[in-house]
């Protein structure tokens, strides 16, 4: 129990921790998410591959962007955008960095089936001519119209780099346990050094460009079960975890082998509309389910405190660091409070016109204690204004086809979900639940269309001042905001649980496209 | 052909065919549990080109039956397909998690063989206020839910004594040993109260037995006379059940697997199939079924050593 | 040092009851003399089983008694439990009624020998199987090298017996406690095991408490008999002046039945009516395993026919496994024959009834009592709750109070305490057992009655009741008896014709006086030769001939 | 003449024994019975609405207003443990019946039709034993949909091979015994004999079985439940509650898990004293 908003109040956010300064020769980490299915950075992203293979430009733990295996990388003119690499950059084999290796890796996030695509839409689709090497270190990329995001998502593992004549060799394969990878990073995949379904071992990069990293072997281990991390965790049996769970707050806060860093994320959890035809869709259900949803409640009970109210999709923190944040901020401020009021909601649901006579189904994944609370607490807010609201749990496979296979969404009318943005930029998030399906809406299950965002997120994104940008997203946020497409119920923490005798993890969301453990070290 | 290579045949033909029906019913089972597609485009929405790539590397758009029997032609020449969601061969994911689990199972038996045969002779000599005891905490052993132990466990002996590691496999030797003393303890706490009972009915209805009265005037001493006229007679039971029982450990030691953080093929398992990694769910519940089988067999097969006269057999009613 | 060897004195056993303990045994006392032997004999149910049971330390759980045990002079209850175990093992041994049931069915007959030998006395494996050959050999079993290596299931009842007389002599006990160790036995087999005994008597001045109901076998076996009723032993005689001595009317009764002094049934003038029961050239075979696994077929029954007038009774008797069973099984449809044809009541019975009513129709006609009377009862249900059954399966909507009469009356007619009423077959003693297996064939009110080995179990003195009551129904209503037996005094009592079988094959029949006055066969000769009687010694007479199991058979005459 | 107590007065100790025994036996049906009553009576003798948020604090600890305390969303969880009762309590007995039933079924049709038929059964039985039980929960999802319909019929399915294997090796035995024999001979119908005698004498065996099964069942629809293949929320089950407060333990804050979880160990305690009991009385009545 206790006073949630003192709680709160006391949190001092950490992105990142002071570096180490001691060689280390071995550190176990967990990855509370599982075993990735593949380091390929153009196909996943996981916090494995972070501390592999380097994206062109570095993401810094507050979100700010500075060069990196890019010295330089910015628009020569509004639809060219020059690369230059450094010179003493290479890849684990020894071999030096070019150009030809970055247009291949760059070609991998221009097919539309890439985990990146939709940071790449606005290039020019022509291999020839979109991604070509103009110099033995100078790559130039060519865009059909000019693209706000593109920079910044170089930071992320849309701008990863890996070696062409070794993803040519391995084909499919790469990044699995058998095909293995070739990138630059301060950590090296071992070869064998993935024993599918227990460990990933990797070893330090010496010959690292930004120094080798303290630790000699960082080894991976998965562990999906909230409690036996945080018994490994507190034990010292594993060293250090990112992202455990927030309802172990208490054994973390503990005696333990270590401490509870929390960073600032751009996590939020959430929830929306499944399909266009459901009473879901209809804006007033959304709105009066929000504003019978305790946030301050939710936050208390879901993310045990560790959070914060979230008054919108686009969390604060994506924007902290960007050129126009005060426009940005300005923006976020202005939107309401979400609040609670029951007999609001209940006018919203009669004025819906909705038959509410079947229950609305929310789809919840199984065996997660934060969506078996969401789905209770959404449930009690239903009940109290007269939407009845039916759980489904649903397996994991299950869960994940919901977001690209149609069929799946059958019988669903909302999904709950946790999602993070790994870059900054406010525009992933909108252009994804907003714009139509063809202008890459894929998850604009409600064929919401409103004319008036769409032109202004557009001109956002094709901005060229960061000025205009901003203000073109602030006046779509305006609009979209209120319509609650995903009803955002909180925001939350990053939490990094590091052994006691270890410093220098970066403990932002930052860690999802940084090297976070480079300077990982004994105290 | 002499009694025991026609018992030993009959049953080897049983268990082949058991195991063929059984891998007609996995095999169609998992495909209901997932999409192939879905797990295989591993997360991202697919393109019609990759679906259709996939369903002709799968032979997903082969009819049903000749999947079926390449599937099972392969396996049992030993190729197990990949893995849809690793992209490699179920074999080598297969194989150090099996002696992983193997290992754990190993120790369990150890467990549930000297506590759960151990406890139910006592209850069955000792009589009275002994077999009360037992009975009572039998009963308590088996409404406790193996997770529920494992936590107990962790919270008794990694918070508070800290004697034993809570977490991951160890090295190899002893610190393996040490590391799944914990997972194999709560793994036993369920089988120790069954096979229990089970031991201490089926020496109870021996000692009542007449055969064993003959040995008591004849004044053979009570020692012998429990080991080889009340255990020897009461062994094929014990052994018909143990054998189940330690089959059905392999299947089991999911829970414990993934509460001590243990990757054996429990645990595997459980994420292949909330992944749909089909050809893993199917490979290893085939296997599940395949260790379930044969050690069933040589449970068979032993009390058929053990008691002469069921060999003889075929005298109908 | 002039102890009797065994001295029982104011024995007294209780059961456990719900209310309080109930006496079975009342102030028994007997003592058996070095090298004496000494019968118990008695009524069924009047507690010999239990005076034994005591003496060996047996009694069902739950079970105390009062009074002394002494064994050579010392008295069990002040010993402690390691004495007397001891004492148990090495002083006395212990034959029992049904061998099959009393030998570990999982080891072999040498390992059951030499145990005893090798675990209580220590004596050395090899010695240990020299000895057991030797006992082997000395209670008349041929091969005893094969012997020793096969399991009980291969064995026959008589051979059985043998092994457990043979086992319990290895530790040279003094005295030898058996327990109606023949009744399971056909005749001739019975001789011959009473004859090992005699010899072994004779040889080793063994001394002997025999536990019998057949007063005529305990008068030619031991030197004195202690005759038991309601749970007291009510006197005690030399045998060989107990017809003179006796002076309880009990033991007069006993003694009147036993010597066949009752005046035999005369037969009815043959009816020109269709017989009740027809067979024509029955024939059963079993396939068997032998030892080592191969097939073999045993012909059970072969080419059988026979006919039994309406009213009419017919024996059927001869060796163990000579197929009578199977005979009445085939035709009550328990078996079905390879061949020929089974009429009942002009019925044509050779398939077995299909359907409850079938079934049901044919209980009506006939009804069977089964050999083994324990095992042909559920042993859950009470006397009282089995005779309900039987009587209401014929009158299912009779009321409560005409089924109580029923009852009543059976339990009349087989000389039952209703008392029994509320007990299970464990805790009835055998013969009361028997008589209600015959209480629940005759509730059905049946036209033809088998009865296999029914009166077998019994005291003579119900035997005679029995029979009697059976030969009055029969002459009242119309019954038709077929009855199994290996005791020709009863066929003389009941019977007008006799069938005689041998190896599945009838080798004699006739009417009972011409079968039993002028026997044409030796076979038949043989068999009453073997009935005890007065002045009767039991003989071997043909070695290795009890055989009667497929398997025996064959194993002794194939060798290795 | 001296008065020896050759068996050890054995007498008075029978008696006690007994008395003890069944004083252990009626506390267990006074616990059972209650424990149905409130799996009966659940909803209305619960103080709270089991489903109602934020009735108390979150993850509050035993107080007067909530004796179990609260949950990790504020529930109060003694309603939560009266409302789940029928779940948790009626979902097992319906798979053991049902698994009885039918294990009983075949195994007495394979006994008493001998030959080919108990061939197909023990395949049959066989075939179910040996896949995992997970998988034909699966299945029965599949079929049947979520809820506790799929996973009581998969567990049913799932525990017939215990149970007919148990019975039908007793049955084989049993019906080689000549009492059957003269049963028919008495006319006394099939169904009869199956019923009144087969029947009676498994029962030491299935009342043993049954209450094992009886827990193990409880335990196997929690995990499938916390699986998510079963009962959906908010509707509340001992197995699930004991699942999802599993991090509570560690934490400090046990009761969301304990509460349920005594209630799971009583309710099995109990179910298995009554089952040895009267597998103590079907021995009784064999000897
Ligand atoms: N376990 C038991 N529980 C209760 N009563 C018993 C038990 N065993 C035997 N009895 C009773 O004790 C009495 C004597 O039984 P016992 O077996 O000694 O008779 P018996 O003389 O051997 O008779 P039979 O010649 O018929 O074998 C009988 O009335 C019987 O019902
Ligand atoms: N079901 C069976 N399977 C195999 N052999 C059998 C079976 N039933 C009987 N036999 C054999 O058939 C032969 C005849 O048996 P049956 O029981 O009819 O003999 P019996 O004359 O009644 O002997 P007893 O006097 O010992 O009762 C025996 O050798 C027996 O072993
Ligand atoms: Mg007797
Ligand atoms: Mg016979």
């Amino acid at each position: 129990g206790g006073d949630a908003d003192g709680a709160s109040a006391e949190l001092t956010l950490v992105d990142a921790q002071p570096a180490g300064t001691q060689p280390v020769d071995e550190v176990t980490w967990a990855i509370v998410e599982g075993e990735p299915a593949t380091l390929n950075p153009a196909a996943s992203a996981n916090l494995v591959i972070p501390n592999l293979c380097d994206n062109l430009l570095s993401l810094q733990p507050d979100f700010s962007v500075e060069p990196g295996v890019a010295e330089r990388a910015e628009f020569v003119d509004p639809v060219t955008f020059v690369i230059t690499l450094r010179d003493d950059v290479t890849f684990w084999d020894g071999s030096p960095l070019t150009a030809d290796d970055v247009v291949y890796s760059l070609q991998q996030s221009t097919d539309p089936a890439s985990q990146w695509y939709s940071a790449f839409a606005l290039v020019d689709p022509d291999p020839a001519t979109g991604i070509v090497a103009t110099g033995p270190l100078e790559v130039t990329v060519h865009f059909v119209a000019p693209d706000s995001t593109f920079r910044d998502a170089l930071a992320g593992q849309g701008g990863a780099v890996m070696q062409k004549a070794f993803g040519e060799a391995a084909g499919p394969a790469v990044g699995t346990p058998d095909g293995g990878l070739m990138c630059t990073g301060p950590f090296e995949l071992a070869e064998g050094g993935w024993k599918p379904g227990s460990e990933i071992v990797t070893t330090a990069n010496e010959d690292y460009w930004g120094g080798a990293p303290l630790v000699k072997q960082l080894t991976y281990t998965f562990v999906n079960d909230g409690s036996t991390l945080a018994t490994a965790l507190t034990q010292g049996e594993i060293d250090g975890a990112i992202n455990v769970a927030p309802s172990s707050r208490a054994v973390f806060e503990g005696d333990g082998a270590g401490t509870l860093t929390v960073g600032p994320s751009t996590a939020s959890y959430s929830f929306g509309p499944v399909s266009a035809t459901s009473a879901a869709a209809n804006p007033k259900i959304r709105q009066a389910l929000s504003l019978a949803i305790d946030r301050q409640q939710y936050l208390d009970t879901v993310v045990n405190g560790l959070g914060y109210v979230q008054k919108t999709l686009v969390p604060e923190f994506s924007f902290q660091s960007m050129e126009a944040a005060d426009v940005y901020q300005a923006g976020y401020d202005a939107l309401a409070e979400p609040t609670v009021d029951l007999e609001a909601a209940k006018q919203l649901v009669a004025e819906s016109g909705e038959d509410l006579s079947v229950p609305l189904v929310v789809a919840v994944p199984a065996g997660a204690k934060e969506f078996a609370q969401t789905a209770a607490i959404m449930q009690a807010a239903g009940k109290e204004i007269g939407l009845q609201l039916e759980i489904d749990e649903l397996q994991a496979s299950d869960f994940g086809a919901l977001f690209y296979d149609p069929s799946k969404r059958e019988g669903i009318d909302f999904v709950a979900t946790q999602g993070y943005l790994e870059t900054p930029g406010v525009l992933g998030y909108p252009s994804l639940f907003l714009l139509p399906p063809a202008m890459g809406g894929v998850f604009n299950w409600s064929e919401y269309n409103d004319p008036d965002v769409t032109a202004h997120l557009m001109a956002a994104r094709n901005a060229t001042d960061p000025q205009t940008a901003a203000s073109e997203f602030v006046a779509a946020q305006e609009i979209f905001a209120p319509e609650q497409l995903q009803v955002t119920l909180a925001g939350t923490y990053q939490l990094t649980y590091l052994n006691s005798e270890l410093s220098g993890v970066t403990t932002s969301v930052a860690a999802y496209s940084s090297p976070w453990a480079l300077h990982l070290g004994g105290k | 052909m002499p009694p025991l290579t026609r018992t030993v045949l009959a049953r080897l033909g049983g268990m082949l065919l058991t195991l063929f029906l059984a891998s007609v019913v996995i095999y169609s089972a998992v495909l209901l549990t997932g999409d192939p597609i879905a797990a295989l485009a591993g997360g991202a929405k697919p393109t019609p080109e990759l679906i259709e790539q996939i369903r002709a590397a799968y032979h997903l758009d082969d009819p049903l039956w000749s999947r079926y029997w390449q599937w099972l032609t392969s396996a049992v020449q030993g190729d197990f397909g990949r893995s849809f969601v690793y992209k490699t061969e179920v074999m080598t994911l297969l194989a150090p998690r099996f002696g992983l689990t193997l290992q754990l199972v190993l120790l369990t038996v150890l467990i549930i063989l000297v506590f759960g045969v151990g406890s139910g002779v006592v209850a069955a000599l000792r009589g009275g206020a002994v077999d009360r005891t037992v009975a009572v905490l039998t009963s308590l052993g088996m409404a406790l839910p193996t997770f529920v132990v494992a936590i107990l466990l962790i919270w008794i002996f990694a918070k508070s004594l800290g004697w034993f590691p809570v977490y991951g496999e160890g090295g190899g030797g002893w610190d393996r040993v040490w590391h799944l003393v914990l997972p194999a303890v709560s793994l036993a706490v369920l089988f120790i109260a069954y096979l229990s009972r089970v031991t201490r009915s089926a020496l109870v209805a021996q000692v009542h037995s007449e055969h064993v009265e003959t040995a008591r005037v004849r004044g053979i001493p009570r020692s012998r006379i429990f080991r080889v006229h009340v255990f020897r007679n009461a062994a094929p039971q014990i052994l018909a059940i143990s054998g189940t029982t330690i089959a059905g450990l392999f299947a089991a030691s999911a829970i414990a697997e993934v509460a001590f953080g243990l990757g054996g093929i429990g645990s595997l398992l459980v994420q292949a199939a909330a992944r749909a990694d089909l050809p893993v769910v199917q490979i290893v519940s085939l296997l599940l079924v395949t260790i379930f089988v044969v050690l069933n067999a040589i449970a068979d097969l032993c009390s058929a050593l053990i008691d002469p006269t069921s060999v003889a057999g075929g005298k109908a009613a | 040092m002039t102890h009797p060897i065994l001295e029982i004195s104011g024995l007294d056993v209780f059961a456990p009851g719900a209310d309080g303990p109930r006496q079975l045994v009342f102030d028994s006392t007997l003592s058996v003399g070095r090298g004496e032997a000494v019968g118990l004999v008695g009524e069924s149910g009047s507690g010999k089983t239990l005076t034994v049971r005591a003496v060996a330390g047996l009694l069902p759980d739950g079970f105390t008694t009062r009074g002394a045990i002494r064994v050579d002079g010392q008295e069990l209850a002040g010993l402690g439990r390691r004495a007397v175990r001891e004492l148990r093992a090495r002083r006395i041994g212990m034959v029992f009624q049904t061998p099959r049931a009393h030998l570990n069915p999982l080891r072999t007959i040498g390992d059951f020998l030499t145990e005893a030998l090798v675990h209580v006395a220590g004596a050395s494996p090899a010695d240990a199987g020299r000895r057991a050959r030797a006992l082997l050999d000395e209670v008349g079993i041929t091969d005893p090298d094969r012997r020793m290596r096969q399991h009980p299931g291969e064995l026959s009842g008589g051979l059985l017996q043998r092994v457990m007389i043979a086992a319990a002599l290895a530790m040279d006990p003094e005295i030898l406690l058996a327990d109606e160790i023949t009744t399971a036995l056909d005749v001739t087999t019975q001789e011959e095991v009473m004859a090992v005994l005699a010899e072994l008597r004779e040889r080793r001045e063994l001394s002997l408490l025999f536990i019998t109901h057949d007063l005529a076998l305990a008068g030619a076996v031991c030197d004195r008999v202690n005759v038991m009723q309601h749970g007291r032993i009510v006197e005690t005689l030399p045998a060989a002046t107990m017809r003179r001595d006796a002076t309880q009317a009990y033991t007069r009764t006993l003694m009147a039945a036993a010597l066949d002094e009752a005046p035999p049934i005369v037969a009815e003038a043959g009816t020109a009516a269709p017989p009740i029961l027809r067979l024509e050239g029955i024939r059963k075979s079993y396939r068997l395993r032998d030892a080592r696994g191969r097939a073999d077929t045993l012909v059970a029954v072969d080419d059988v026919s026979m006919e039994l007038a309406r009213g009419g009774s017919l024996g059927i008797v001869g060796e163990s496994g000579s197929g009578k069973t199977t005979a009445a099984r085939i035709l009550l449809g328990l078996e079905t024959a390879d061949a020929g044809r089974i009429e009942v009541a002009g019925e044509d019975w050779s398939r077995p009834a299909r359907g409850g009513r079938g079934r049901r129709h044919r209980a009506k006609l006939a009804q069977m009592v089964f050999q083994d009377p324990y095992q042909s009862l559920d042993r859950r249900q009470t006397v009282e709750q089995c005779l309900r059954e039987a009587i209401r399966v014929h009158r299912p909507r009779a009321e409560r109070a005409a089924l109580d009469a029923r009852i009543a009356e059976l339990m009349g007619h087989v000389r039952l305490d209703p008392a029994l009423l509320g007990q299970r077959p464990r805790s009835l003693s055998g013969g009361q057992r028997q008589r209600v297996a015959i209480a629940r064939a005759l509730a059905a009110d049946p036209e033809l009655l088998v009865l296999d080995e029914a009166v077998s179990a019994l005291d003579v003195t119900t035997q005679v009741e029995i029979l009697t009551l059976l030969d009055t129904i029969r002459r009242e209503t119309g019954l038709a008896l077929l009855m199994i037996t290996h005791d020709l005094t009863v066929i003389r009592r009941l019977c007008d014709q006799v069938v005689v079988m041998r190896q599945g094959r009838i080798e004699e029949h006739g009417t009972a006086e011409a079968i039993l006055d002028a026997p044409q066969a030796d076979y038949t000769r043989l068999l009453l030769d073997s009935i005890p009687r007065e002045g009767w010694t039991p003989r071997r007479r043909r070695l290795g001939r009890t055989g009667s199991l497929a398997t025996v058979t064959r194993s002794t005459v194939i060798p290795d | 003449m001296s008065v020896a107590q050759i068996a050890g007065g054995a007498v008075p100790t029978v008696a006690k024994r007994a008395a003890r025994r069944d004083w252990l036996f009626r506390g267990a049906l006074v616990v059972f019975g209650l424990i149905a009553l409130a799996a009966l009576l659940g909803p209305w003798i619960a103080p709270y609405d089991s489903s109602a948020l934020y009735v108390g604090p979150v993850n509050g600890a035993s107080s007067l207003a909530h004796p179990f305390g609260t949950d990790d969303v504020g529930r109060d969880i003694l309603s939560r443990v009266l409302v789940g009762a029928g779940a948790s309590v009626f979902a097992p007995i319906v798979v053991v019946l049902l698994s009885t039933v039918l294990g009983l079924g075949l195994a007495l049709t394979a006994a008493w039709f001998g030959g080919w038929v108990s061939g197909v059964v023990a395949r049959v039985v066989d075939v179910i034993f040996a896949i995992p039980g997970l998988v034909i929960a699966v299945l029965a999802v599949a079929m049947f949909g979520k809820g506790l319909v799929a996973p009581v019929v998969a567990l049913s399915i799932a525990y017939i091979p215990v149970v007919a294997r148990l019975t039908q090796t007793a049955a084989a035995r049993e019906l080689g015994k000549p009492y059957l024999a003269a049963l028919r001979v008495q006319g006394v119908s099939s169904l009869a004999i199956c019923f009144r005698h087969l029947v009676p004498a498994m029962i030491p065996v299935v009342a043993a079985q049954m209450a094992v099964g009886f827990g193990y069942a409880m335990l196997d629809l929690a995990a499938i439940s916390f699986l998510g293949l079963g009962q959906q929320p908010p509707a509340p089950d001992w197995g699930s509650m004991i699942a999802g407060g599993q991090a509570g333990i560690l934490a400090g804050a046990p009761e969301q898990s304990v509460f349920p979880a005594v209630f799971v160990v009583i309710t099995v305690l109990a179910v298995g004293i009554i089952g040895a009991r009267v597998t103590l009385w079907a021995e009784e009545k064999e000897r």
